[in-house]
């Protein structure tokens, strides 16, 4: 329950919990999931006597539940999930149900810090979101794509305005669909809507929409571009500028558009997954420069290296990293970074973590069934049967290995330089 | 024999054709043919030989025994060969009948390939008429309503976020009384096996959801069903011919994996 | 009649040769930047493998289903491609042709054979000819164009059997056999006969979609 | 020396008439024994009457020499078979024997534009 300024930065090895074998009382455990510090684990238990719970650090709740799942760890460290009692739904806080309860309840959400626990609710029907107990007033005929402010204080939903006869094409074609800020709909509607997202200080909400069967374009606080496009991928505001950037699709190719203006020609066979540096002044993007040959582009320009798919993009706050993976059909992973390609090849490899201060990447990847850590292109010396994604500590000179081995759950500082 | 005298009554295709015009079917057969038709198509149209071998590989053509206009090469002549020949310019009740061909009369099983020796693709060129009908926005009915199903929901049925998550959860439950300690895993990351499925089998045959996980438990597999939209591996927008749909259920499929 | 016969040795068949081999290279190029532009997804999925596998697998009589579910068409239309294609390339009086202009000589066949051959060919044709009229499954996709590639195929072998005969009028029929061919050759690349140019690239593509996305067989 | 000229000259003129009787008088057809079995009917070819029609009387103007495929029209050859300098399977760059009088009769053909050029039109049936 701190922020990572405050965790335990201090070289070594603890073990955090020396067994997560089942315990007697439960007839089986699922998965466990690590807390962001890397000072506790979770796991759902199943009890012997009936119901569910979850255990955290080998302790277990007060409260059984007769249903648990969705497990996961706020950034501040407190271990939700999502539980049921007599047929109602809610989330439990380190196993304090939320007071109020819903028909369902899915996808946790958290603020940055964590401070803020949302999800979606389902009542009567109805759909919306409900943030650390308080639901929305307004709820809708459906709601999908929850996204939450860095700070929590505002949810958007994609929902329906209105409720649709069973195929009614007008009616569908109308356009019934808007984006709903904390209970709030636009005032316009559109045939459908995608992956909202808000601005960095939470004020405006961006998303794709299809205006008719074959226009699309974005929509920002319920105003569409000028422009539409023949396709598009989700909107990233410019942390820097606000403005709205997007993958469009025109005369057939893929590129990048700003507040509906092109920034990037529509070269590529494919345009996606944009990333944009604090400062604003670099973006990048997975691209395909030929059909079936990928790369990632930064500012408009392509790498050399070409993969038969690359995922997980990411850039430093700085932009002066950008790091991804490049695959061969899910196998024969690669590590990408600024335009060379790590050693090494695995059977998996996970999403990039750069460093706050743009100097380190640590990457964990997988082989013959036992992960470790790639840190700036050297493998880290020890094998794990499961780690958890590397954290850099906040001046970027110690890593936080989380992993599991041997039955145990151990925490790992390590010195980047010496990792 | 032909199409045109056996149209039927459908309230997607009355009501796309209602607004076409020769003029409208025209730019838009111009604009894809300009954009999206390529080699293929071409070297189809010109090297069919008209052999009518490909007759004996349809199954619409073999319960038509009596009505040659049925066979592979026939329904093409009838839809992509008008569009062809006129330059798109035909009027919207031949338009109707293109559509009702290319929609109810060929479901794009490409049977036909195996009976073609130079390997011409009647499922391709019909799906490229069935572009042309989506772009004139000229469907039936329950195939758009799935369309539009799959643009809301990334399913074909209309299966909303939770209902899906709740229906493995009860499937789950069930088969926990028959296997106890069954577990149908969500979103677990590292699994071996991603379990995807079609839209019916939440929405009408959840009993498919149980024993599939009764096999998956009796087996001892490593496997998982993803919680998030994007479990529906089915794509009637790829039938309507809404490619851009198409890639979009595509992306959510793969990225849900 | 030696006017003639000069003239269409002489300029027409190098016309033709030319309209033959340049017109299809030419649509060939054509169509493979077509692809490249607008069949990128087709172009990737191509494989060496699987068009050969399919190909070779189409080759054999009886062999794909198309075949085998028709079996007097798969007969006649085997017949008719390898006597098309082997009587002219090796017939002794082609040969002694080429041997005259051009000092180019190769193996042959003895002219009996090739005379059942023609009329392999010409059976064939009106085997084709019959389908068309008589099953109504082909009559109803028939169109001129397919009757216009028949007889271009046709109109040579017939002049051909008739002049090696010396029936009818010898020396205008020579005229025409020669000038019937040179119509077939430079109609090749521009009408249905172009399937002998793309017909391998449409069988090999589907060989790649079938056994390299499908991981099935297309015979 | 001188009158032994004419005697010479009769001589020789025996020789090749009896040749020629032998030969050309009784020539309807080019049917030489090298070839072995015929493809085609022989050529029809009247010797006499051909060469009437077509104002022949230098016997060079066909009956040459010549060596590596090259024609000598200085040199005379008549009265040798064709076979034996035109051998069916040529060696070298000399013309083989089919080749020989395909290339002889329908070169002059073209180039005078008369006479036959076809096949059928030699080989008739």
């Amino acid at each position: 329950m701190q922020p990572p300024t405050l965790w335990d930065w201090e070289t070594g090895q603890k073990v955090v919990l020396a067994s997560i074998e089942r315990p007697e009382n439960c007839a089986w455990v699922e998965e466990p999931t690590v807390s962001p510090d890397g000072e506790r684990v979770a796991v759902l238990a199943s009890l012997e006597a009936g119901g569910f719970t979850a255990l955290v650090n080998g302790e277990p709740w007060e409260n059984s539940f007769d249903k648990v799942w969705q497990p996961r760890f706020s950034p501040d460290g407190r271990f939700t999930a999502i539980v049921q009692r007599d047929g109602m739904w809610t989330v439990a806080v380190d196993g304090q149900p939320w007071e109020e309860n819903f028909d369902y309840v899915w996808n946790t959400q958290f603020s940055a810090r964590g401070d803020v626990v949302a999800a979606c609710i389902q009542s009567g029907g109805e759909y919306g979101v409900c943030a650390d107990g308080q639901p929305w007033e307004n709820l809708f005929a459906n709601g999908s794509q929850p996204t939450l402010t860095a700070d929590g204080k505002s949810a958007a939903l994609v929902v329906q305005t209105a409720s649709l006869k069973p195929a009614d094409l007008d009616a569908f074609q109308a356009g019934v669909f808007s984006v709903a800020v904390n209970g709030q709909a636009w005032d316009a509607t559109f045939v459908n809507c995608w992956t909202p997202e808000f601005d960095a200080q939470g004020a405006h909400v961006a998303a794709q929409v299809r205006t008719t069967l074959y226009d699309y374009t974005i929509a920002v606080d319920g105003r569409i571009w000028s422009e539409s496009y023949d396709c598009m991928w989700e909107p990233r505001f410019n942390p820097a500028t606000g403005k709205v950037v997007a993958p469009v699709r025109a005369k057939g190719a893929w590129g990048l558009a700003q507040d509906g203006q092109i920034i990037w020609e529509p070269v590529f066979a494919q345009c996606w997954h944009q990333v944009i540096s604090q400062d604003g002044r670099n973006i990048a993007a997975i691209v395909a420069p030929a059909f079936g040959e990928f790369t990632v582009a930064v500012n408009a320009k392509p790498w050399s290296i070409r993969f038969p798919e690359v995922t997980d993009l990411v850039i430093g706050r700085g932009g002066e990293r950008v790091a991804a993976l490049g695959n061969k059909e899910n196998a024969e992973w690669r590590v990408l970074v600024d335009g060379r390609t790590w050693p090494g090849v695995w059977d998996m490899a996970w999403r990039p973590v750069i460093g706050p201060d743009g100097a380190h990447v640590a990457v964990k990847v997988e082989k013959n069934g036992r992960q470790s850590l790639l840190v700036d292109g050297r493998p880290y010396p020890r094998e794990f049967d499961r780690l958890c994604d590397p954290v850099f500590s906040p001046d970027g000179a110690k890593l936080l290995i989380r992993a599991i081995d041997k039955g145990a759950c151990v925490r790992i500082v390590a010195d980047v330089a010496q990792a | 024999m032909g199409i045109q005298d056996r149209l039927i009554e459908d309230v997607g295709l009355r009501r796309g054709v209602s607004r076409l015009t020769p003029e409208k079917i025209e730019t838009v057969v111009r604009s894809v043919m300009a954009s999206e038709a390529g080699a293929r198509l071409k070297a189809y149209s010109e090297t069919c030989m008209r052999c009518g071998m490909c007759a004996k590989g349809c199954h619409f053509a073999l319960s038509h025994p009596d009505d040659p206009s049925y066979t592979p090469a026939a329904k093409v002549a009838q839809t992509m060969g008008v569009l062809l020949k006129t330059g798109g310019r035909v009027d919207p009740g031949t338009f109707y009948g293109i559509a009702q061909l290319a929609y109810t009369e060929c479901n794009l099983c490409k049977r036909c390939v195996h009976y073609c020796p130079i390997g011409i693709d009647t499922g391709f060129i019909m799906s490229m008429v069935r572009r042309i009908c989506h772009k004139l926005g000229v469907t039936p009915q329950y195939i758009q309503d799935t369309a539009h199903s799959h643009s809301t929901t990334f399913n074909q049925m209309w299966v909303k976020d939770d209902e899906w998550i709740d229906t493995l959860q009860w499937q789950e439950d069930e088969a926990r009384d028959e296997f106890p300690g069954l577990r149908i895993p969500l979103d677990k990351e590292g699994a071996e096996i991603y379990y995807s499925v079609i839209a019916p089998e939440p929405k009408f045959r959840t009993q498919l959801i149980y024993q599939a996980a009764a096999i998956f438990n009796a087996a001892g597999v490593d496997w998982t069903m993803p919680s998030q939209p994007g479990w529906d591996n089915s794509d009637m927008c790829m039938f309507t011919g809404d490619f851009e749909m198409m890639g979009r259920l595509k992306r959510r499929h793969f990225e849900s994996a | 009649m030696n006017a003639a016969y000069q003239f269409v040795t002489g300029p027409l068949a190098w016309a033709a040769w030319g309209i033959f081999l340049l017109g299809s290279a030419w649509r060939l190029v054509a169509m493979y930047r077509l692809a490249r532009k607008k069949d990128a997804s087709a172009i990737a999925y191509m494989s060496w493998g699987y068009s050969l596998r399919s190909i070779v697998n189409w080759l054999i009589p009886f062999n794909a289903l198309g075949w085998r579910k028709n079996p007097a068409m798969t007969i006649a239309t085997f017949a008719f491609h390898v006597c098309l294609i082997a009587t002219p390339v090796f017939l002794v009086a082609h040969v002694m042709l080429w041997d005259q202009a051009f000092g180019v000589r190769y193996a042959t066949i003895p002219d009996a054979a090739a005379d059942g051959m023609t009329m392999l060919v010409i059976a064939a044709c009106l085997f084709f000819a019959g389908r068309r009229l008589a099953m109504p499954d082909v009559r109803a996709i028939t169109t001129p164009k397919d009757w216009f590639a028949l007889a271009i195929v046709l109109a040579p072998f017939l002049t051909g059997f008739l002049a090696y005969h010396q029936a009818i009028d010898y020396d205008t029929m020579i005229v025409l056999h020669v000038v019937t061919g040179e119509i077939m050759l430079a109609a090749i690349p521009f009408t249905r006969l172009s399937h002998m140019v793309f017909a391998v690239f449409t069988r090999a593509y589907m060989g790649s979609e079938f056994g390299g996305v499908r991981h099935a067989r297309d015979w | 020396m001188k009158r032994s000229l004419p005697i010479l000259l009769a001589v020789a003129l025996v020789a090749a008439l009896s040749q020629a009787a032998l030969s050309q008088e009784n020539i309807k057809s080019l049917a030489p024994e090298a070839f072995g079995k015929l493809t085609r009917p022989p050529a029809r070819f009247n010797h006499d009457q051909h060469n009437e029609k077509a104002g022949l009387t230098d016997c060079v103007v066909c009956h040459h020499g010549g060596s590596d495929g090259k024609i000598d029209r200085s040199a005379s050859t008549e009265g040798t078979p064709c076979a034996e300098c035109h051998k069916v399977k040529p060696a070298g760059r000399s013309t083989g024997l089919m080749n020989a009088y395909h290339k002889q009769c329908i070169g002059c053909h073209k180039a005078r534009g008369k006479g036959p050029l076809a096949c059928g039109q030699c080989h008739k049936r």
